[in-house]
Parts: structure tokens; sequence; C-alpha cells
């Protein structure tokens, strides 16, 4: 087989998967320059891929870019996942495609069992124009979908999934936008004891991996900076009636209860705060408390409640992702869960990485070099809705700190001590 | 006419039971069906009381197709089956059991006098009036499927083998009660085992032969029909 | 004439509720693309207010066809005319019901009303796309699509699907397949080893080819399917032959999970052991808790025995994630980096998982088809027939329901202890209540007591929903359906169990030439 | 002296404050054929109940071959050689007649599961023997052929046969019937009656019987125990027992053949 | 003689029973030891604290109550476990959510504020509404429920309308999903039944709040439940449910109409799982197309513990589970997280001592 001179740039963005080499601020500029020259050999396609470490992902003309997703869809938690893909959806809809393919979104229902996260991984991994992953959103699903995907080198990008442990692991496919529960936990620590001046704290969750990395940070922090933590309690999300564990824990009188886990739950318990005896305690809540659903169906009982989010206050783009957003679906964004906007620079944050690495071949395909594309999502640097979106080399992406909100007169406002 | 049975044919699944029996009963009537195991005495019975349909046949009573009638509305008619094996309300007590009898006769007054009548019928019943019923003798739980029906108003009692389990004194006691309930005007549709007993209180009597009717003729000639005396009455 | 007519009416309201559900679910425009992708004439990219109409006019058809043909079915005498006007009149009843429903929509979208807010999937793109690209002759467009449908349905359903030919050929063909599989030298063939052998030699080819070229996906699903097969094969121990109704299957499946895992994962014990060692574990530590927990409830019946193990089974799971174990199970984190098998130095891959679950299941398969054929199993019947009965018939039932729940439990052991570790992961969210609900309706659906219904049930529960992925979100509804529709229609299951022939089997191999009462004294 | 296979010492069972079996005193020798009748309600299927362990009598004992056996449980009772029927038949109706047999030899069999699995040859051998002898015991009864049908598919009088089957698989010393006749016409019923007496006859199995048809009781009973109220109020040959006037006022009354006349002279006067 | 005596009176040896009765008496002994240390010796909680609990533990039980006499009614008549039971009471929840949507979206007529909606202006007419359509939705619901998935299976073997059950569980949990969508839904309480309001109740040197809204779930309940039972004891229905539940084609033969008093059992199980449906959405307020599940399993739990099958023992079970949801591990000083483990623990102990639940009859000696 004859082999064509080879184009210089792709050859550099291949091994930069074994080396984390930097240089990738000119690499996109370099590398559309094939495409648009329309004028390399299909053997530079070729090479290119035989370099990759994972080899090419090709698109034929007229098809789609797709990005899958692992997703609860289906039963109890489908909200965050409804929610989460219809975020990226806007991402991925709104952007105007690359070289004339669009992206397409594939999401598939996990019900958000471990072991359907690895079917759905392996369901995308051997769907060859599938190239990236948004997802998976609950930590169990991603941790068994994990070895898949890295064992494929597709780039995971979760805006949800907040074990500390899946970074731990020294995973190169793996990053997310979300906190790790220790970062958010010695912010929210931090707050607690030293702008709120709580002494006396309970530490509540709801059973999850999510909520209980939290309460469980945030427990050793405040102790660390010599609080008290007078209960620890965790309850059964799903339930409506949580009065008997905050009557339990209104009774060690604490001055502030921190709850690690999502609304649902934040919402009953800001319910039923006086009729467990909690008057004039705070409750304070962490990135899956925060959003509209809280302050509506809270009203008045809502009022003074704390959580952090990843979504600093309102930004133009902010804003134009909320109208698109119900325009679209005819809800609010944060109406199902807290992470519309996470997952809107989910999408985002692929995208751009995509059109880092991809590009067209001389038979009109679209060629995206799998190794390096798990480097480009590895070495992003976005501006988003939630911030600065930067990967550090276990695939923390979220470089912004946590914005604190305290609901007043019925909305979140940034919470200034 | 009060009962007229045409060309039954009944199926259970592909088992083809019934092949297209017929047979009637006058008013005031004891007709009695005999037969040998698996004849299909009990799905005749079971399929005028409505339990089973018959797929194609007739059942005129009192000049009404009553073929595709349920269960409950055949009741309602008159038509009350005092059934095979005896099927009683195990966990309630005689008593309620009795109650149950009366389901479709809302009329309390009534309700008592019959109770009285099948207590006067049945003495050992009102000894156990509050035993529950799963835990009778087998002969007692006859004794109180018969007076259950009895305490519907039959205008037709359909007897699925009433004598099966009882001493021979009670048997005794059985047939006379079933002749002086026939007295006092209740049509009688009788199935039994006992071809003797039956065929010898019978106006008329019909043999059933592996789902068809292969004599007819009044008690008395075929209590005397040699075939039936060789095969039923042993000998 | 007015009984069919009623019966037409009856089915054209059945039908127009569904043909309505689908509107308001979102699904008649998701079956429209479907139909569709069958005539290559949607675009992904192509915005929904402009695919073409033309495809919900054959789903709406095609429903019509199903409501005139089942109505005309429905009709107490068989006649043509009875027929065609029951269909009829069910198309256009459903058609005039669709038809002021569309309308409604149609009024709120006017009006600007924005629904989505109680009914999502009724947005205007959505409405636009129902209304047949917003015209207001829709309304028309139904009815007569509807009653035409119905008609046609009607008359296909009488014309084709009852005509007498048609039974008649079925028959006469059923028959002549019978009597060709009957055929003395057909039988000598079906009973000759070698093809015996030569038909397994088949199967075997084919499962150990196939996992190389359907990709991983499908050797993780048929893996599923596989550990399922496990399941099923020990619940129908329990439920089917000994008839302990038992809904905390699970628990035996998490302590067999759980077990390998905490042997292996490097976290929190970081004990390492080796894969088949902690599979003996795991084992051996399912069945002990089935023994532990049978101990003191096993005198229970029916119900009562379904929930104190679904309580059992939720105590563990909870137990397992609960804060007062954490360091002992990791919590709700779950175990994860758990070891896989080796052989000859190199580690699993998918193929070889899938091969290595085909080798457990056909050695639990001859086990229980060992066990089921046996004394044992007998005794299993008879109790699960009548325990009292049993019992006065010489039998230690406590000792043999005992017995059934322990083997049980080893089996769910297993497939514990091979599902972590194929997804080298295992936590408290794979062990909820809903897998014990998932192997019981796998061992019903396919028959209870039967191995092979057994099998064909785990394709049912596990495979279908696979299958039915591309329903996108209409999966779990179509399954829900489909599980009832299934036991209507078969209550009996999908392969119920036969009995063993054993008088033929037995006379087959001493031919019953010589007098009976030679034999006796023997 | 033929050796006594069971007997009852002042057996009592008592339900509420129904006294349903009365300090019954009962011996029946060894390959003997004794009937126990009595009005319905009398306390047979009770006394049945006491001895084969389904209630433990409130006093009284039951000995087997000398040996207490009250109280015990009915598998325990079952494997020491004591096998019965049941008034309505309990049959395992999901089973084939075959293996309702096979289930009736299971105190008798050793195989365990694990034999099962491994299909050792001791186990097969003795499966192999099973099955012979239940085909044996199924041609014995008159079932043959019937053998693959599941029990609940069976005629009712091929039912009743199958329970006695499945009860002599286990070669029990002691067999008790209850109303093995009852349903049957009179055909069936001499079948019936000649079944069990060869039953005595060829195999040398002691049988108790409770029985209704007096044809029955009287051709084959070698001893007769009236019960009434709980109480044994006559014991005999058929002989005395048919002329016992305290039996014929509570039990046999006239007797069929007087009755029926009766009804053809009421019927003829009728008319 | 009086050697036999002596065997008599050797119980036979029975392990299982042995065992049962001796992990049994331990397992009460531990239990009635730590309620005695936690609330004398520790005395973590004062009597405020205890009143709270068993508020909450009564209005949930009453719910778990009313759901649970649905599982009996249907138990009872049909030995199936309705599982599609708790979908019955989330199609009320929604039934009565639109009402309140509705009437809250409409001016109400002559008030004299003319912003003031039809809730506000009057709540009893529409909390009276929202539960008449909740009770009819889920009655709907039940019927069809049994004409379409059970009916079919009157003869089939008895696990198969389980299963049945369970697909129809699962088709309803997702048609209301995506019928309705998967958000969370909430009440819109009328203001004068606003969560979080009510009577305080002085207790010690503290109060507690009495919720308006939990006084009218456990009233209603209550009423209901009075309701049921004089229905079942005093009219014919009740007797007819008997006798259906006991052999159905004898009760035919009495003239009953089987089908017509399974309809009315699957309806009055549908009205009461409705009412549960509108109470738990005007006391909790949250629900969507899952809140049916939990309860469901929870009131299937409390039926079994009060003897299935027994009315009055589901309600009696329902209110047990109730409280020893709340209280129970205050009592035992175990976290709350194990509150279900304690529920399920006490269940098996109450089983191996009664093992037909606390008011079943207790199965006498079988009559052979
Ligand atoms: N539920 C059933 N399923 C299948 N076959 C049945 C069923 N009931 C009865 N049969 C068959 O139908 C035939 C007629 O039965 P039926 O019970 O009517 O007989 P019978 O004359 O009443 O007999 P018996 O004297 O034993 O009561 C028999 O062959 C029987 O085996
Ligand atoms: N479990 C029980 N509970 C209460 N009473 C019972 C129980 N078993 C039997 N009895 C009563 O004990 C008495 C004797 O019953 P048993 O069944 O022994 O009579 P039997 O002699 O067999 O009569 P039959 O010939 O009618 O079968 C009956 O009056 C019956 O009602
Ligand atoms: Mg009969
Ligand atoms: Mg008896």
């Amino acid at each position: 087989v004859p082999q064509a001179p080879v184009e210089e740039a792709p050859v550099e963005e291949a091994p930069a998967v074994e080396e984390a080499a930097p240089a990738e601020e000119e690499a996109p500029a370099e590398e559309e320059a094939p495409a648009e020259e329309a004028a390399p050999a299909e053997e530079a396609a070729d090479d290119v891929c035989a370099s990759d470490a994972f080899g090419c992902a090709v698109i034929p003309a007229g098809d789609t870019i797709k990005i899958g997703m692992g997703a609860p869809l289906l039963g109890d938690y489908s909200m965050f996942g409804i929610d989460i893909s219809q975020g990226v959806e806007v991402a991925l809809v709104g952007d105007d495609g690359f070289e004339g393919w669009s992206y397409e979104l594939i999401a598939e229902d996990t019900g958000g069992a471990p072991e359907a996260g690895a079917a759905v991984a392996n369901k995308m991994v051997t769907d060859p124009t599938v190239v990236a992953i948004a997802g998976h959103i609950f930590s169990g699903s991603t941790a068994a979908a994990m070895p898949i995907y890295e064992k494929a080198g597709f780039p995971m990008m979760s805006p949800s999934a907040t074990l500390p442990e899946l970074t731990e692991k020294g995973s190169a496919v793996f990053n997310r936008l979300a906190f790790t529960d220790a970062t958010q936990a010695k912010f929210a620590a931090t707050l607690l004891f030293e702008s709120l001046g709580v002494e006396k704290l309970a530490v509540m969750h709801d059973g999850s991996s999510y909520g209980q990395g939290l309460a469980e940070g945030t427990k050793a922090v405040f102790e660390e900076l010599g609080g008290e933590v007078v209960a620890v309690e965790a309850v059964t999300p799903g339930e409506v009636d949580y009065i008997a564990p905050l009557s339990s824990i209104a009774a060690k009188s604490p001055d502030a209860i921190y709850y690690g886990g999502y609304a649902a739950e934040a919402i009953v318990m800001a319910n039923q705060w006086q009729q467990s005896g909690l008057d004039g305690v705070i409750l304070f809540g962490c990135d899956g408390t925060y959003g509209v659903e809280f302050t509506d169906k809270t009203g008045p009982n809502g009022e003074g409640s704390i959580a952090v989010s990843l979504v600093p206050p309102d930004s133009a783009e902010k804003t134009a992702f909320d109208e698109a957003y119900k325009a679209a679906y005819g809800m609010e964004a944060g109406e199902l869960s807290a992470f519309s906007w996470s997952s809107y620079d989910t999408g985002a944050v692929l995208i751009a990485a995509i059109e880092k690495v991809a590009f067209v071949g001389a038979d009109g395909s679209l060629y995206v070099p799998r190794g390096a594309l798990v480097e480009a999502v590895r070495t992003t640097d976005y501006e988003g809705l939630t911030g600065t979106v930067k990967c550090d080399d276990t695939g923390e992406c979220n470089a912004s700190g946590p914005t604190f909100y305290v609901v007043t007169d019925g909305e979140w406002v940034p919470f200034v001590p | 006419m009060m009962l007229e049975v045409e060309n039954l044919n009944v199926y259970y699944g592909a088992i083809h039971a019934l092949k297209g029996i017929s047979f009637h009963l006058e008013e005031g009537e004891i007709v009695a069906l005999i037969g040998a195991n698996g004849a299909g005495k009990s799905t005749s019975l079971n399929t005028i009381s409505g339990l089973l349909r018959a797929n194609p046949g007739k059942i005129v009573f009192e000049g009404e197709d009553i073929s595709q009638t349920p269960p409950q509305d055949v009741v309602m008619k008159g038509i009350i089956q005092v059934p095979e094996g005896r099927k009683i309300f195990a966990r309630m007590t005689v008593m309620e059991n009795l109650e149950m009898g009366a389901y479709t006769q809302p009329d309390r007054v009534k309700f008592e006098e019959n109770l009285e009548a099948v207590y006067f019928r049945f003495p050992r019943l009102k000894e156990r009036q509050k035993q529950l019923g799963g835990t009778l003798s087998g002969g007692e739980q006859q004794m109180l499927a018969m007076a259950r029906g009895l305490m519907g108003n039959p205008r037709l009692l359909l007897l699925d083998e009433p004598s099966m389990g009882l001493a021979p004194i009670l048997v005794e006691q059985i047939f006379e009660i079933i002749q002086s309930i026939n007295e006092q005007g209740t049509s009688i549709l009788l199935v039994e085992q006992n071809a003797q007993m039956a065929l010898s209180i019978a106006d008329r009597g019909y043999v059933l032969e592996t789902g068809k009717t292969v004599l007819e003729g009044s008690g008395q000639e075929l209590l005397h029909n040699p075939l039936v005396e060789e095969a039923y009455l042993g000998g | 004439m007015r009984t069919t007519i009623k019966n037409g009416i009856r089915f054209g309201a059945i039908i127009s509720v569904v043909i309505i559900f689908f509107h308001l679910t979102g699904f008649s425009v998701v079956a429209a693309n479907m139909i569709g992708g069958l005539f290559g004439n949607v675009d992904k990219n192509t915005a929904l207010a402009q695919l073409p109409t033309i495809n919900l006019a054959i789903v709406i058809s095609l429903i019509g066809l199903i409501a005139g043909g089942s109505a005309s079915k429905n009709t107490k005498t068989d006649s043509w005319t009875n027929a065609i006007v029951s269909g009829t009149v069910a198309g256009a009843f459903s058609g005039l019901f669709v038809a002021v429903f569309v309308y409604l929509i149609g009024i709120a979208n006017f009006l600007e009303v924005d629904l989505r807010s109680y009914l999502p999937e009724i947005g205007p793109d959505n409405i636009d796309y129902l209304l047949f690209g917003g015209k207001a002759s829709a309304n028309f467009l139904y009815l007569g699509l509807l009653t035409i449908s119905g008609l046609a349905g009607a008359a296909f359903s009488k014309g084709i699907i009852r005509a007498n030919w048609r039974k008649q050929v079925q028959a006469d063909s059923v028959q002549s397949f019978n009597a060709f599989i009957q055929k003395p030298g057909i039988q000598k063939v079906f009973n000759n080893k070698i093809v015996v052998y030569a038909f397994l030699a088949a199967a075997a080819f084919l499962l150990y080819f196939l996992p190389t070229k359907w990709g991983p996906y499908w050797n993780f699903i048929m893996g599923t399917v596989g550990i399922y097969i496990l399941l099923g094969l020990g619940l129908n121990i329990i439920v089917g032959l000994s008839g302990q109704l038992v809904l905390g299957y699970v628990a035996f499946f998490a302590i067999g999970a759980y077990t390998f895992g905490l042997l292996t994962a490097p976290e929190p014990h970081a004990i390492g052991m080796n894969f088949w060692l902690a599979i003996v574990f795991a084992i051996l530590a399912a069945a002990l808790t089935g023994v532990l927990l049978g101990l003191p409830i096993l005198n229970l019946r029916g119900d009562y025995l379904a929930i104190v193990t679904l309580g059992f089974g939720e105590i563990i799971r909870i137990l397992i994630k609960s804060d007062m174990l954490t360091d002992f199970t990791n919590g709700p984190s779950g175990l994860s980096d758990l070891v896989q098998p080796k052989w000859l130095g190199k580690t699993f891959n998918d193929v070889n998982y899938f091969h290595l679950t085909v080798i457990f299941v056909i050695i639990a398969i001859f086990i229980a088809n060992r066990l089921q054929y046996s004394r044992t199993g007998r005794a299993w019947l008879a109790i699960s027939a009548d325990q009292t009965v049993a019992r006065a018939t010489g039998i230690n039932t406590f000792k043999y329901n005992l017995l059934a729940l322990a083997l049980g439990a080893a089996f769910a052991g297993l497939g514990g202890a091979l599902f972590a570790s194929r997804n080298q992961f295992t936590g408290p969210e794979d062990h909820i209540l809903m897998v014990s609900i998932n192997v019981l309706c796998l061992v019903i659906v396919g028959g209870m007591g039967s191995l092979p219904g057994v099998v064909v049930g785990a394709f049912v529960l596990k495979g279908v929903p696979e299958l039915l992925r591309d329903l996108e979100n209409y999966r779990l509804l179509a399954f829900g359906a489909l599980l009832v529709m299934m036991m209507v229609m078969r209550p009996e299951g999908l392969w119920p169990k036969g009995r063993p022939e054993m008088e033929t089997l037995y006379y087959r191999k001493h031919p019953k030439d010589s007098p009976p009462d030679g034999e006796v004294q023997s | 002296m033929t050796e006594i296979v069971i007997q009852t010492h002042k057996l009592s069972k008592i339900f509420g404050g129904l006294t349903a079996v009365d300090k019954v005193d009962l011996t029946v020798p060894e390959k003997a054929i004794a009937s126990i009748i009595g009005p319905n309600g009398a306390g047979k299927t009770t006394l049945f109940n006491c001895v084969s362990g389904f209630y433990a009598p409130e006093e009284g004992d039951v000995l087997f071959y000398g040996k207490p056996i009250q109280g015990q449980a009915t598998d325990r009772i079952c494997s020491l050689g004591i096998s019965r029927t049941y008034q309505n038949i309990r049959l395992f109706s999901q089973m084939t007649a075959v293996e309702n047999i096979l289930v009736g030899q299971h105190p008798r069999l050793k195989g365990t599961w694990w034999e099962a699995v491994l299909h050792n040859p001791r186990y097969m051998q003795e499966e192999e023997k099973a099955v012979g002898e239940a085909l044996h015991l199924l041609e014995f009864v008159g079932l043959d052929g019937l053998g693959d049908h599941l029990a609940r598919n069976l005629p009712y009088g091929a039912q009743r046969r199958l329970e006695i089957a499945r009860a002599l698989a286990n070669h029990p010393k002691l067999l008790m019937l209850d109303e093995p006749t009852a349903g049957m016409n009179s055909q069936e019923t001499a079948d019936m009656t000649a079944f069990i007496k060869s039953l005595r006859d060829n195999l040398g199995i002691t049988i108790l019987l409770i029985e209704h048809d007096m044809k029955v009781v009287m051709d084959i009973s070698d001893q007769i125990t009236v019960l009434d109220y709980g109480t044994k109020i006559a014991e005999g040959l058929p002989k005395e027992i048919q002329t016992n006037q305290q039996v014929i006022e509570a039990y046999l009354g006239p007797g069929a053949a007087a009755l029926s006349k009766k009804f053809q002279r009421k019927k003829t006067h009728d008319a | 003689m009086s050697e036999q005596k002596t065997t008599r009176d050797q119980p036979s040896l029975n392990v299982g029973k042995l065992i049962r009765w001796i992990a049994g008496i331990l397992l009460l002994a531990l239990i009635g030891w730590r309620v005695y240390q936690t609330a004398f010796i520790e005395g973590s909680y004062g009597p405020d604290t205890w009143m709270r609990f068993i508020i909450a533990g009564l209005i949930i039980g009453g719910m778990y109550s009313l759901i649970a006499i649905g599982y009996t009614l249907v138990y009872g008549i049909l030995f199936m476990i309705n599982f599609a039971h708790g979908e019955v009471m989330m199609l009320g929840a929604f039934g009565g959510y639109f009402i309140f949507e509705l009437l809250a979206s409409i001016k109400a007529p002559s008030v004299s504020d003319p912003n003031m909606n039809f809730l506000n202006a009057y709540p009893v007419i529409s909390v009276l509404l929202a539960f008449i359509v909740g009770t009819v939705v889920s009655a709907v619901a039940g019927l069809l429920l049994e004409r379409i998935a059970y009916r079919p299976l009157r003869k089939a073997p008895r696990l198969v309308p389980l299963i049945s059950a369970i697909g129809a569980s699962i088709f309803l949990q997702n048609a209301a999903q995506l019928l309705f969508g998967p958000q969370r839904r909430q009440y819109i309480n009328p203001v004068i039944l606003w969560r979080g309001t009510g009577w305080s109740i002085p207790v010690g040197d503290t109060t507690v709040l009495l919720t308006y809204t939990g006084t009218l779930s456990l009233v209603l309940s209550a009423l209901l439940m009075i309701g049921l039972f004089l229905v079942v004891q005093k009219t014919r229905l009740g007797r007819s449910m008997r006798a259906v539940a006991e052999n159905k084609q004898a009760a035919a033969l009495m003239g009953i109409d089987v089908d017509d008093v399974i309809g009315k059992t699957f309806i009055i199980s549908g009205v009461l799982a409705g009412a549960a449906g509108v109470m738990w959405g005007i006391h909790n307020g949250l629900f969507n197309h899952y809140v049916g599940f939990l309860p469901g399993i929870k009131a299937f739990t409390a039926a079994v513990l009060g003897g299935i099958g027994n009315i009055p023992g589901a309600m009696m079970g329902g209110m047990l589970l109730g409280l020893l949801e709340s209280v129970g591990p205050a009592a035992l000083g175990i976290d709350f997280q194990l509150k279900d483990v304690i529920a399920f623990t006490i269940l098996i102990l109450v089983l191996i001592f009664r093992p037909s639940g606390l008011l079943g009859e207790a199965l006498s000696e079988e009559k052979v």
C-alpha cells in the first residue's frame, strides 16, 4: 500500500494520549486546516487513526455525531436523567454543527442501577458513531461503566457523579463537572463554622453515596475546625415523612442541620421543620438541593435555607439557556433537578473537545480520533454557565469554587456572609 | 314442561364431556339420572346451573331459554343445586352456611320458617349450629349441603349424589326427605350412584353413558330393565 | 343488529382510549418515526413539524385495522354483515372520539395554552404533527382513516384470518406434522443418540463462536441473561418445586456478591482472594444464609413466608448501605475493582466471561435437572402440592423445605459472585427488591417448575427489555403490558413443565413382553 | 397367637366441648380386615386421624406392635409402616400416577440429593427398582397404562385406587382406608371389595376400614367395631353386628331393600 | 401403662421450633432491655419529642392502614397480592392534584376579593371535590385492572395473577410518567390547610404542633375504616365477599354474582387507596409516578402483620407499622436509617410466634 506524506498536526496529536503533551493551543487550528483544504489523502486519516491508541470514530456524511448518555430516564429517579438529558440536548441542538455534521444525544435508560449502567456502556461502545459520553448520572452506574469506556477509549464527562473514588482511580477517560464531595464539604463546613457561627451541627444524608460522602466530609471538616457534631442521621429517600428523625435531632438542639442529598427530601424536611420542633435551626443543603424546585415547593417554610451550587449568579448565557430550555420543554431549568446548567456545560465541553480533534477525511466522512478526544476532554479549558471548566489531571473539572445561596423571599440569593 | 334439555354438548378444553344429551322434567316430577363414574351427570347439572356453557345446546326452563344465563340468575329463577362433594363453606359456621343458602331470599320471616324446617329434618345440624362447616364429619357436611339448598325455596332442586357418605339409616331418611320435599311441590332432578333407591322414588329416569343418554323410562321400568339391573343394581 | 353495533361501539371506545393514550404519551409520534424509519423517509435532522404526516396516518390506520379486526371477531354470530358492521362501527366510533380529542388539543394550541406542565408531550410541535400539520381538516382525516381501516380490518379478519380453508390448512398441517413426528422412523431419529449429540455439538459450537461475533454489548446482555438463568434455576427449586413463595431471593444474591466482593476487592479489606476460591466461599455463604433464615421461619406458609423473606431481603440491603456497616461494606458506594478470573495468565475479556457463564449455567441446569427428577425432587413437588399429605406420606417436610432453600440460595450465591466479578463492581443498588421480583417473574413467565421455562423466562425478562430499547422511553411501558398479556394468554407459562413419562420410558427399556406376573416376584 | 398390629387404649379426642372419640378400645390382630362403622359424625375419621398422627389424642394410647405412637408426627408414623387414604381424595394432583406412587415409596428409599446429582450406581439401581415396583403396583390396582396421566385427570374411581396404591407403596403393615367405595356404583364397589380382600390375602396386610356400604362391610370384615357419639357401642363378627338391635336403631335402619319396597308401594299408591 | 405415659410427656424434639423459640425470646429480651435503656436510663428525649414521634406515626400509620385494607380485601377474596395497588393509590393522588390545580386556576364566583381563586374561597368544597375525584379515579383504575389483568386469570395457578399484577404495576408507573412527566408534583393546598400550620399543644415547657393536614388525614382514615367495617359487617356484600373468597363455584350456586362481588371489592379497595393518595398529597405534598411503590410495599407488610385477609388486622397492622417506623428507632436507640430493619424484624418476630399475623385466624388443626 503506497504511503502518502504524513500531515503534521495529527501525528503530533496522537502520542498526546500517552504523554499528555501540551500544545493543544494550536492543535485545533492546524487540524481544521486539512479539512478545509479538502486536499489530504485518505491515507492521512488512516495514519492518524492508526497511530491513535483507540483508532477513529468514522462518521459518514449525512450521519450525526453522537454523544452517549446513560441516565435514569424511567423509574423513581427519572427526573434527574430527564433533566440532564434535556440540558445536554439544549447544548447539542443549539450548536450549529461541525462541518455539516450535527450532534445527536443518544440517551439510554439505566434506571439508576449499576448493572444497567454497564449494559448501556457496552451498548455505547459497540456503536461506531458514538464518540463521547455525557455521564453517567449516578456514581454507581458510573463506576460500573467506567472500566468499559476505559477499554474502548470513550471520554466521559459527568455533570453529577460525585463519588470521590471515581477520580481517585487514575482513570484517563473519566471527568466530571460536579464538585467532589470533599471539595464541597470543605467549603460548607467552613462557612457553617466561621461565617454562620454554628457551634452545634447535626448532619443528615439520604443514604446515597453522594449524600453520605458529603455528610461525612462536612462532619470531618467541621470537627476539625473545632465544632461539635451532635447527631448523624440518614433518611430513606423517596419518603414523605421525616418528622421522626428530625424530631430526634431537634431533641439534641443543634444550631444548624447539614443535609447531603437531593431536593425532594430537603423539601419535605423544610416543610416539616416546625412540626419537628426545629424553629430557628438553619437547613443547610448542598448542590443537590439547589434549584427552583426547592423554593417553589417549600414556600415560606424554606425561607433562610442555604444551598450550594456550581451555577454563578445570573449571566447572559444563563438567561439564554433558561429561555431555550423553557421553550423546548415547557418547564423551567432547575425544575426537575439541580443539574440543568451543568448538563448544558457538559454538552458544550464535549462539543468543544470534539471540534478540537475531528477532521473530515478524503472520503467525505468525519474522523474523530478517539484517543485524542480523550485527551482533548481532559485538557478542556472552557468558560461555561457554571464558571470555568478546567480539568486537573485526575479529571476534576470544576475549577471555579462553589457559590452559596440562601432563600430570601422565596428566591435563591447569593449568600453574603 | 318445566325443564327441557336438548342436545347438550359441553367441552372441558378439548375433552368432549357431554355429547348431545337430551332429557326433560315435568312440574312436580322426580327425575333420576344414573350412570357410571364419568358419564357426565355432574356436568349436566352444572350446565343447567349456568356454571358451564353448552356449545351447542338448549336448556329451556318454563319456556325460557336459560342456556346463556349466568348462575346467579338461574338461582333467582328457583333452580338450586346441591353440588357433588358438598362444597360447603368450610370457614363459616353451620348457621352462616344456612344464611348463605338463603342469599336470594331477603325475607326474614320466611327465613326463620325455612330454618325451623331444615332443623326439624336434620336435628344434628341444630346441635352443631356454631361449629365451622369444615370441621363437620363427612355425613354432617352432606346434610348441611342439602339443608343449605332448601333454604333458598327451590322450585327445581338439582341433587348431585345426596346419599354419598351417609350412614345407611340416613340414606333412608334422605330419600324420605327428598320425597317429602317433592310432595310439597318442588320438582327434583336427582343424580345418584345408589340407582336402586333413586329409581324407586323417581317418576322417570335416564341412564347416561359417556356423555350420551342411552335409556329412558319410568322409574319402575328402568328398575326392571335387565341392562340397568346388570350394570347399576349389582345383579 | 343492535348487539353488533353495541359491540362495535365498545371496541371503538377501547381503541379511541388507546389512540388518545398514545397521543398523550407521545408514542404516536415515535411510532410514526419508526414507520418512517422503515420507509427511510425520515431524517434525524429534520424538525418534527416537517416530518411526513403520512407516517402518522399509517400508524392510525394500523390501529384502526386492529380495532376492526378484533371487533368483528367478537360478534356472536359469524356472518359477513355482522363482521363488517361491527368493524366499521368500531372504526367510525373511535374516529369520532379521537377527532373530538384532537379538536380539543387543537383549540388549546390555538389559544396558546401551554399544556406541557401537566402533559409534557403535548407541546406545540407535537400538536402540530398530530393535527397532520395543523390542518383544520385533521378531524375528518381521523374519522375517515379509522372508519375505512376499521372496515378493512373487519374484512381482513373475517375473510382471511378466520376463513375456513385457513383453519383447515392449519389443522391439516398440524396433523400431518404430528403424524410425521410420530412415525417410528422419525422417532428413531429423534431418539438416536448421534442425532442428539450432533444437536448438542451444534449448540456448543454456536455458544462458542457467537460471542466472538456479536460484540461486547450482546455478550454483556446475554451474560446477564445467563446469570438470571442461574438465579431462576435456584428460585425454581424454592418456588417451583418446593412451593415456597420467597420474595426476598435477592438477599442470597447480595450475600453471594458481597462475599465475593469483600474477599476480593482492594477496598475496604484488601483480602485479595483468588477468584475461584472466592466463588466457593460466596456459594457457601449464601447457602448458609439460606439455612439460617430457614430455621426459624419455615413453618410459615404462602404469603406470610413471602413477606418475611421480602423483609429479609430489604434488611440485608439496608444494612449493607447503612452508616453502621459502612466501614465493613463500603456503604452506599459499593465495592469496585473486584477480581476477575485469569486463565493462563490472561485476564478474562467479555467473550471469556460469556463462556464462563455458559459453563456455569450448563452445570447448574445439569444439577437442577437431576434434582428435579429424583426422589428429592418428587418430595418437593409433593410438598408443594399438599404439604399435609406429603408429611403423612413420610416426607420430613421441614428438612426438605430447608434443603430447597439452601440449594436455591447456593445458586443465587454463585449468580451474585459471577455478577459482581463481571461488573467489577457491586453496590447496594444492585440488590434491590426488583431483582427478586424479576427472578420470580421469569420463573413464572417461563412456566413454574420447568427448566426450559427458566431459560426462556430469563430471555424474556432480561433480554426483551434490551430488545425493546428501540422503543426508547416506552420500553418499560411496553414491557409491563407484555407481561400482562403473556400471563393472560399463557397462564401456564411459555414453556410449561411436562411430567416425565416414566411408565412409557420404563417399558421401552424393559419390554413388557414377559407376563407381568413374572416381574412381580423380583 | 397372632400378633396385635394396632391397639388403642381408652383413646379420646376432644374438640372444644365435643368429645369426638370417647375412650375407645380397639384391637386389630395381624392380617385381619377390621371395619369401623357408625353414624355420621360418630368419630370414625377422627379415630383414624389419631392413629395416623394428624391429631394428638387428649387421652389414651395408640400402640403399634406394642409400642406407643400417639402424638408422634405423621411422617414418623408413616415410616413405621402405617399408611392411609382419605375420605376426600387427596392425591398430588399435578403429578403423574407413577410419581404419586413413587412419593409413596419415599420413606423406604435412601437416595439423597447429592446421589441424585451424581447418579451413582447405587442410586440408579434403587430408582430403577422403585419405578419397576411402582409400575407393578399400578398394575396391581388395575391402572396400568394410565401411569403417565396426571392424577387429577383420572376418573374418580381410578383416583381412589391410585390413592390406595400410593398407600401400599410404603409396604405398610397396617393400611387404613376411609370410605374407599364412596361415590362408586355397585359394579365398581364389587370390584373394590374384591381388591381389598386380595390385599390381605396376597400381601398379608392388616386392614382397618371405614365404610358405609353394608354390603362391603359384611362381606369382607373379620371384625366390626361400631361407634356412636364417639363411644364404642358394639364389636364383633358381621353376623353379630347385623342383628344387634342397638346398631340397627342407631345406624343400619331397615335396610335398602326394605326401603325401596316401601317407596315403591308409595309410588304405586300415589298413581 | 405408666411407662407409656412417660413417653407421652416427652415432647417430640422439633429442632426448628426450639431454635425459633430460643431466638425469639433472646431477641425480645434484647429489645426490651434496649428500650428500657434508651427511654429510662439515657433519657435522650423529652415528652414533647415522644409525642411528635407518636403523632407522626399515627398519621402515616393511618395511610398505611387504608392502603393495607385494599390489599387485604383483594387478598381475602382472590388470594392474590395485588401488586399494582400502590399504583392505584398513585393515580388517586394525581386525580386530587389535578382538581386542586384546576380549582386554583379558576376565579371564585361571588367573593369580594376578585383575585381569590376557587380553592381558597371554598376550601371545604375543594377538598371534598379532590377526594371525590381521587377516589373515583382510583376506583375506576382498580376496576379496569381487575377486568383486564386479573379476571382472565381466575382459574390460573395462584402466582400467575401476581405476575400479571407486577406487569400492570410497571405499566401504570411508566404510563403515569409518560403522561404527566417525571417531575415531582406538589399539592398546593388551600391556605387554611397550609402544611406546617396547626394547633400548638403545650407539652411540658414546649409545644408540639398538631397540623391541620395531619388531623384531617387521621380523622378521615378513621372514618373511612369505620365505614368500611360497617359495610362489610352489616351488608349482604360483606357476606357474599366471604362466600366468594371461600368457594367461587359454591357462591355462584347460592345466587351470588361472583364477578360483581369481585368488582365491588376492587372498587372499595380503589376508593380507600384513592383517599389515601389524596391524603398523601394534602398532608405530605410531594408525589410523582413512583409514589405508590414504597407505601405499597409497606402497606402489604402491614396487611400481613395484621393477618392478611383480615380487615381489622390490616388497620391494626398499618397503625402499628407507622408507629414502629417513627417510634422504633428512637426507642431502641438505633439510627433512623434502620427503621425498616426494625419494622421487618418485628414483623418476622411476630410471625414466628403468630404464624398467621396478629389478628389472623390461627389455622386450626387441618381436618383430613
Ligand atoms: N374440570 C374438568 N376438567 C376436565 N375434565 C373433566 C372435568 N370435570 C369432569 N371432567 C370429565 O368429564 C366427564 C364427565 O364428568 P362428570 O363429573 O360429569 O361425571 P359424573 O357422571 O358426574 O361422574 P361421577 O359419578 O364420578 O360423579 C368425565 O370424563 C370427567 O373426567
Ligand atoms: N377439627 C375438628 N374440630 C371440631 N370438630 C370436629 C373436628 N373434626 C371432627 N369434628 C367433629 O367430630 C365429630 C366426629 O367427626 P368424624 O369426622 O370423625 O366423623 P365420622 O365418623 O368420620 O363421620 P362420617 O361418616 O360422616 O365421615 C363430628 O361431629 C365432627 O363435627
Ligand atoms: Mg358427578
Ligand atoms: Mg368420616
